[in-house]
């Protein structure tokens, strides 16, 4: 069988689930792969890990795989399960905001790592400044949980729709003292987890064949996944080897990334990825890309999975 | 016990001292009464470990008796401390090595209160005492032992305490340094009549110096003679050569031959 | 000059032979680099000897030509390694590329370091500093609260800053007031630890002299048992000069404004900008050091008496 | 055992404050809870609640040991010691992390100092980078020491023993130095009238007397390692092992998971320095320097 | 200078020894010249800081002189501290706290190669020899001062070196140890044969123990007079006093008062 190592970008979960469930129903093995899967955490840059060889294949946001790029290491896109973006903004309702206009003078928590880039075109779209003040938003590096928000530290925060949203509920806030703010509804939506390879080794066949191979298993995961969305939940709790996931929160955040990756067969939307790469051009005063990259992906490794079905 | 004619000043009675120890308790003093008189220089001579460290701490209320009495100007050796009725010189110099040798014997005068011109009026004054004049400044660490000694002496003497307690002061001195400092110490032990515990290992030492010499022998420490000095009190350096004092040295040298027994 | 120079040659004579011996045995071609760079490294590692001999060159200059030397050594062969290897620039950037991001970002690298070093760590160490002298003359009161405390202090110095410092970034805010908060409880054991034990460092006799003249509790530790546990404290005082950085930073990991040498390194990170983190680290080390040298001068000076200060000879 | 009333009364101490804080901080909480029910409710009520909130600001401390139990010694009841959810599990992934850099660090750091104690080079050249290197920030070295080592095929258990030992190395390489150089003039010079080798100045001298020296280092050092095995654990993941529970437990809000992970933490520290400690005693008695 | 009649081991001819140091330089030695004959017991003796110590070591190889010429059995002091010729004893006991009394006595013979059984056979010879039997086990810290510095000596003598260099080894003993100690040492010597270095504060002790008297004076350290003694060999203690004895204590005195000048 010929090996694969997968780098995810965050620690277990369910945002996962496809891969996991593609290992656990043995859809890899009938590929005749063998695939390690690599939990992530917020110090792990999965570019990083692909450059030093850790990994053959990673999932990554495009803006953070973008810029990549551009630092001189060329990460290629050759397959996108997730369609939807889930990142959001949720803030307070008594803080009044109820329009991005509103945000001026507010504190806000961002998460960084590169992923702040979508953040800063959109509020350079709206015209407001981040370096605070009366008309600008004052911004957070946001930590890796939602207690900010629960704390009043800041009147926004980052959220995905299928995780610290859900944080955010649990701890017994209801919807209605909430106001969110999906990028996707916004125009500023850049594609998330997608699934990435180093340029160079994709002129070699063989590591694509298994490519080809991989996604197809991959994608056959999510769809599984995607129809059973609770058995998807418990194989990753399966999977977390920290023992600090609990099913509830699993199974919910199993029935928001169906909302995700719906309407994906793996294939990249060309539309998705100009409307990703307009998005970081026009990012304020610092873009993350400067030019328009090219060959930041490819449709040669879905198409050979899909035809071959 | 022996009796002297001045007012008595220390006296001490039955007096018995055990260290608790993990090798089990060491009897360090037994039954040890003595009384001291005002004004009288008094020598304290036996084999090391005998104890008479420990007693000049019980006199200076530095150690507690476990057993028995002892009395200082008819107070506990406690209250007779806070009175600051002591001038103590250790067996080591023990100055303190961020003071200067001037700072080292401002330090009491500072602690008891005297005032700024008061302190360095007798600063000058023992640092002649001790012949260190000049090396005020110096730090300890730059000075010879010998030196040293000297500053810790001169720091006892910068206060007026009644009672002079010394424990082998002169140690660590050579012969020639330890004669001429002998006749300072009798000077000025003449001029001010303080009474003087003085601990030594060195016989001509003790007959030269003391008004009475109290012999100790060990295991237990307890006291075996207490010989009072009929020398005179004007004590020349030469009157080493009489044949009182050797006949007293050599009185001493038995009682000590005595007590020593197995300990070589 | 002409002693240093006159003690490269065997240096150079060793690298001229290595040349030639590769040249003759062309077996030895794939270890080209490796054998370079040990060369190099034997090489100037040889001149370093000789440099550091007594009477090669004067104290005051061997004092900084050699670490210099040894330094300078290091960062030669981490550029050629990168060179030679190949190592992706997003995984070790070599020291030129350093070296140039560091001259053209120095307004960020001064924001940040402003931040980090001067609001959080200098900040928590004075605060962390004061604190636990405090605590220690209290303590020092008593023997029950010395002999209670101490243990318990020294469990807490145990605590792990990874776990503390998010829960003080959510107690105190996202900006420095969390960092200082974070360097507090770092340096506040081993400040107190040390203090507590100089304080009763003293020995017998210097506590019996001042028994004597009967001095107060205040005089006995204004005049003998401060003075004496200087020397520990500045130990205490040395270990949490590295640790008031490093807690400073790694506090801004677990959340901070967009501001500081703990946020523009995590944030470099993401965007595979190394060359910008080591920079950072850069600054870091710097910082770190004159922050621990000074502490070391301020010690020569204060606690001058000292055996451990004091150079006969 | 005369530390035992004491220590007791400090922890009591410490535990009416830590119960003060957790009414204080988590009040906001248990009002703004009450104010969305609708309900007003009392100053006891209201502390009754803090007590016991899900995601405390500040857990009680009778939640963190609660939580301590449940995931040790109830663990072990029920025969699951070593499942994931157990802190027995993660503690030992830890601690053989911690145990392989401690011993990495400290060899390493004994054979540095006797470099710099017999080298004039070493002793010039060392020093001031070995301080240098202790003020870098090691979380932020730590990823890319993992991505490096990974690099070059070093995976498991090494690349988080090596971020350990970088940690508690110096410690060790400070003390040892400063203990093999403890000998005083005269100890050197009696060994030189007998014209011994430099060898045997090492070992009948400069080793024996550098043995106080060492054990309090090695204390210092094993303590530091295991912060190093934590922060090490972030970047590989953060699968298993106590900086895994304190990150994720951190990333869901779960502040008594972290707050007993981070107790499991100082207590595999407190034992192993105790450890160390006992090890002195005995080596210390038997050389007849402790008395 | 004086000439003995043994073959000379040790020849010092206008020795110069300056110490840098903060202050600026120490001139601890200047223009010493000396001989010591093979089987010589020549004891030191001057005030403190004169350089006796730094005269020993100089005949040790410890220090290097910074002027004249030194040699011990026709080499280099270096030379004959390698070929193991010395025996030394500090002037503190500088036992090793880590070793016990036997394992102390034993460190030079584990040095030098001596093989097992042999180690045990003078242990336990020397330990008889400063009467010290038994207590081979015992930490040093676990013996009184006194005890310590026999410890040391017997050290010293465990392995056969030619000359044996003596840094005031019983100054910290009290008067009858030291008188027992000094009978032995001497008593060793006339067994033995060995070159004896001397260094003391004590008159009597000088006297009592030498066949030369080196008596030193300070700032600069230089010989000021080297006695011969006129006693003989055999010295029952109460040689001490006779009228030689006295005479040639009163000589010593003077010699040593003339050297301390300034110095008290
Ligand atoms: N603090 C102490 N704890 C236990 N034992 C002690 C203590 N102080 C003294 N001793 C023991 O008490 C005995 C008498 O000691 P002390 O110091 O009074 O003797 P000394 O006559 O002054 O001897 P030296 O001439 O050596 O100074 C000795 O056996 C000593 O070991
Ligand atoms: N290592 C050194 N560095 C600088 N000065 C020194 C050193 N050793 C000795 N001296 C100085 O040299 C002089 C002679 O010292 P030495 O120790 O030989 O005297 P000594 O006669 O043995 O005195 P003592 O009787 O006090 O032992 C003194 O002034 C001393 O301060
Ligand atoms: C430090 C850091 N911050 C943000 C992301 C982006 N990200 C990718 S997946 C995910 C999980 C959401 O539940 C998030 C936040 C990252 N990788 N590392
Ligand atoms: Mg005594
Ligand atoms: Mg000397």
């Amino acid at each position: 069988a010929d090996d694969v190592t997968l780098q995810l970008q965050w620690v277990t979960q369910a945002q996962f689930a496809g891969y996991y469930v593609a290992l656990d129903k043995g859809f890899y093995e009938a590929e005749d792969l063998n695939v390690t899967i690599k939990p992530g955490g917020p110090d792990i840059a999965p570019p990083q890990v692909l450059a030093g060889g850790g990994a053959d294949v990673m999932l990554n946001w495009m803006p953070s795989a973008l810029a990549a790029r551009e630092k001189g290491l060329p990460v290629v896109n050759i397959a996108q399960p997730f369609k939807t973006s889930g990142l959001m903004l949720t803030c307070w309702k008594d803080s009044g905001i109820t329009s991005p206009a509103d945000f001026k003078g507010k504190t806000i928590g961002v998460w960084f790592f590169g992923n702040e880039y979508p953040f800063l075109s959109w509020m350079s779209q709206e015209g407001i400044s981040t370096e605070g003040g009366e008309d600008g938003v004052t911004v957070l590096k946001q930590g890796f949980n939602v207690d900010p928000l629960l704390q009043k530290q800041a009147d926004c925060i980052s959220t995905m729709t299928y995780n610290e949203y859900g944080q955010v509920l649990d701890a017994g806030v209801s919807p209605d003292d909430l106001v969110t703010f999906k990028y996707e509804e916004q125009g500023v939506a850049t594609l998330e987890d997608g699934i990435y390879a180093l340029e160079e080794n994709l002129s070699d066949p063989a590591f694509v064949d298994k490519m080809v191979r991989f996604v197809r298993a991959s994608m056959l995961g999510w769809k599984y996944a995607e129809e059973n969305p609770d058995e998807a939940a418990m194989i990753v709790l399966d999977n977390d080897e920290t023992g600090a996931q609990t099913e509830a929160h699993q199974k919910r955040m199993m029935a928001e990334i169906a909302k995700l990756t719906a309407g994906s067969d793996g294939s990249l939307d060309e539309a998705d990825y100009k409307r990703t790469v307009a998005t970081l051009l026009g990012g304020g005063s610092d873009p993350v890309i400067t030019k328009e990259p090219e060959g930041a992906w490819t449709s040669a490794i879905t198409d050979a999975a899909l035809a071959s079905e | 016990m022996n009796k002297s004619t001045q007012p008595v000043v220390i006296q001490a009675k039955n007096l018995d001292l055990t260290f608790q120890t993990n090798d089990g308790p060491v009897h360090a003093l037994k039954d040890v009464s003595l009384d001291i008189g005002k004004g009288e220089f008094v020598s304290f001579i036996g084999p090391s470990g005998c104890g008479k460290t420990t007693f000049l701490r019980v006199m200076a209320g530095l150690e507690t008796p476990t057993g028995g009495e002892i009395s200082v100007n008819g107070m506990t050796p406690d209250e007779a401390r806070k009175s600051r009725a002591y001038g103590y010189v250790f067996q080591a110099a023990g100055l303190y090595p961020w003071r200067t040798i001037g700072g080292n014997i401002r330090l009491p005068l500072e602690i008891m209160g005297y005032d700024k011109a008061d302190q360095a009026e007798r600063v000058k004054r023992v640092l002649e005492l001790v012949e260190l004049s000049g090396f005020e400044k110096k730090f300890p660490w730059q000075l010879s032992g010998g030196m040293q000694q000297r500053a810790s002496i001169a720091r006892a003497l910068a206060f007026d305490a009644e009672i002079l307690l010394m424990d082998e002061p002169f140690g660590a001195l050579d012969e020639i340094v330890r004669d001429h400092l002998n006749e300072q110490l009798l000077a000025l032990w003449a001029r001010t009549k303080k009474t003087i515990g003085f601990v030594t290992h060195s016989i001509p030492e003790a007959v030269y110096l003391s008004t009475k010499i109290v012999v100790m022998s060990p295991r237990p420490g307890r006291i075996s003679d207490v010989i009072d000095s009929p020398l005179p009190p004007e004590r020349p350096l030469d009157i080493r050569d009489s044949p009182e004092f050797i006949e007293l040295a050599h009185r001493v040298r038995d009682g000590l031959r005595e007590g020593h027994g197995d300990a070589v | 000059m002409s002693r240093i120079v006159a003690s490269l040659a065997p240096v150079a004579l060793g690298v001229a032979l290595f040349v030639g011996a590769v040249y003759a045995l062309p077996a030895l071609r794939g270890w080209v680099p490796v054998l370079v760079l040990l060369t190099i490294w034997l090489g100037l590692w040889a001149w370093n000897a000789r440099l550091a001999e007594p009477g090669a060159l004067p104290r005051d200059v061997q004092r900084i030509v050699v670490p210099a030397l040894f330094g300078g050594t290091i960062l030669l062969l981490w550029e050629l390694a990168v060179w030679f290897f190949d190592v992706p620039l997003v995984i070790l950037p070599p020291p030129s590329m350093i070296a140039a991001r560091f001259a053209s970002s120095t307004d960020i690298l001064w924001a940040d370091f402003v931040q980090t070093f001067v609001k959080g760590a200098l900040g928590g160490y004075i605060i962390g500093a004061a604190a636990a002298f405090g605590t220690a003359l209290l303590v020092d009161r008593s023997d029950f609260l010395r002999r209670g405390l101490l243990p318990v202090g020294n469990f807490m110095a145990a605590l792990p800053i990874v776990g503390t410092a998010p829960i003080l970034v959510a107690w105190f805010g996202f900006d420095w007031h969390s960092k200082a908060a974070v360097v507090v409880v770092m340096v506040f054991f081993p400040i107190l630890v040390n203090t507590v034990a100089g304080l009763a460092s003293t020995d017998v006799m210097q506590r019996d002299l001042m028994h004597t003249y009967a001095a107060s509790r205040g005089q006995s530790l204004m005049k003998l048992r401060l003075p004496a546990a200087m020397p520990f404290i500045f130990n205490g005082l040395k270990v949490a000069s590295t640790l008031a950085l490093i807690g400073a930073i790694v506090a801004e990991f677990f959340g901070s404004p967009t501001l500081g040498m703990g946020f523009r390194i995590s944030t470099s990170v993401g965007q595979l900008a190394m060359d910008m983190v080591w920079a950072e680290i850069l600054v870091a080390a710097l910082a770190g050091s004159a922050f621990y040298f000074a502490v070391v001068a301020i010690e020569g000076w204060v606690t001058f008496w000292h055996p451990s200060q004091r150079k006969r000879r | 055992m005369r530390y035992i009333l004491p220590v007791l009364t400090v922890i009591a101490v410490i535990v009416g404050i830590w119960y003060a804080a957790a009414v204080w901080m988590n009040a906001q909480w248990a009002y703004d809870q009450a104010e969305r029910a609708g309900v007003e409710i009392t100053f006891t009520e209201m502390a009754a609640q803090t007590m016991q909130q899900d995601k405390p600001v500040l857990p009680a401390p009778h939640q963190v040991a609660q939580e301590l139990w449940k995931t040790t010694g109830a663990m072990v009841l029920s025969g699951r010691a070593f499942s994931k959810r157990s802190l027995i599990f993660h503690g030992w992934i830890t601690l053989s992390a911690t145990l392989l850099g401690f011993a990495i660090g400290s060899v390493a750091g004994i054979a540095l100092a006797v470099g710099i104690v017999h080298s004039r080079v070493m002793d010039m050249s060392v020093m001031p980078w070995a301080i240098a290197s202790q003020t870098i920030p090691i979380l932020a070295l730590a990823p890319m020491i993992i991505v490096v080592l990974n690099s070059v095929g070093v995976q498991g258990l090494l690349p988080k023993a090596v971020i350990s030992a970088y940690l508690s190395f110096f410690p060790v390489v400070v003390g040892m130095v400063t203990g093999l150089r403890s000998p005083d003039a005269m100890q050197m010079d009696l060994l030189k009238t007998y014209s011994a080798s430099n060898a045997q100045g090492f070992w009948k001298l400069r080793l024996p007397a550098s043995m106080p020296f060492l054990f309090t280092s090695l204390k210092i050092g094993i303590a530091a390692s295991l912060v190093g095995a934590i922060v090490g654990e972030l970047p590989t993941g953060a699968i298993r092992g106590l900086g895994a529970r304190m990150l994720t437990g951190s990333y869901y809000g779960q502040n008594i998971q972290i707050w007993s992970a981070l107790f499991a933490a100082a207590i595999v520290a407190a034992l192993l320095v105790a450890l160390i400690g006992l090890i002195e005693r005995v080596t210390l008695k038997r050389m007849g320097l402790a008395r």
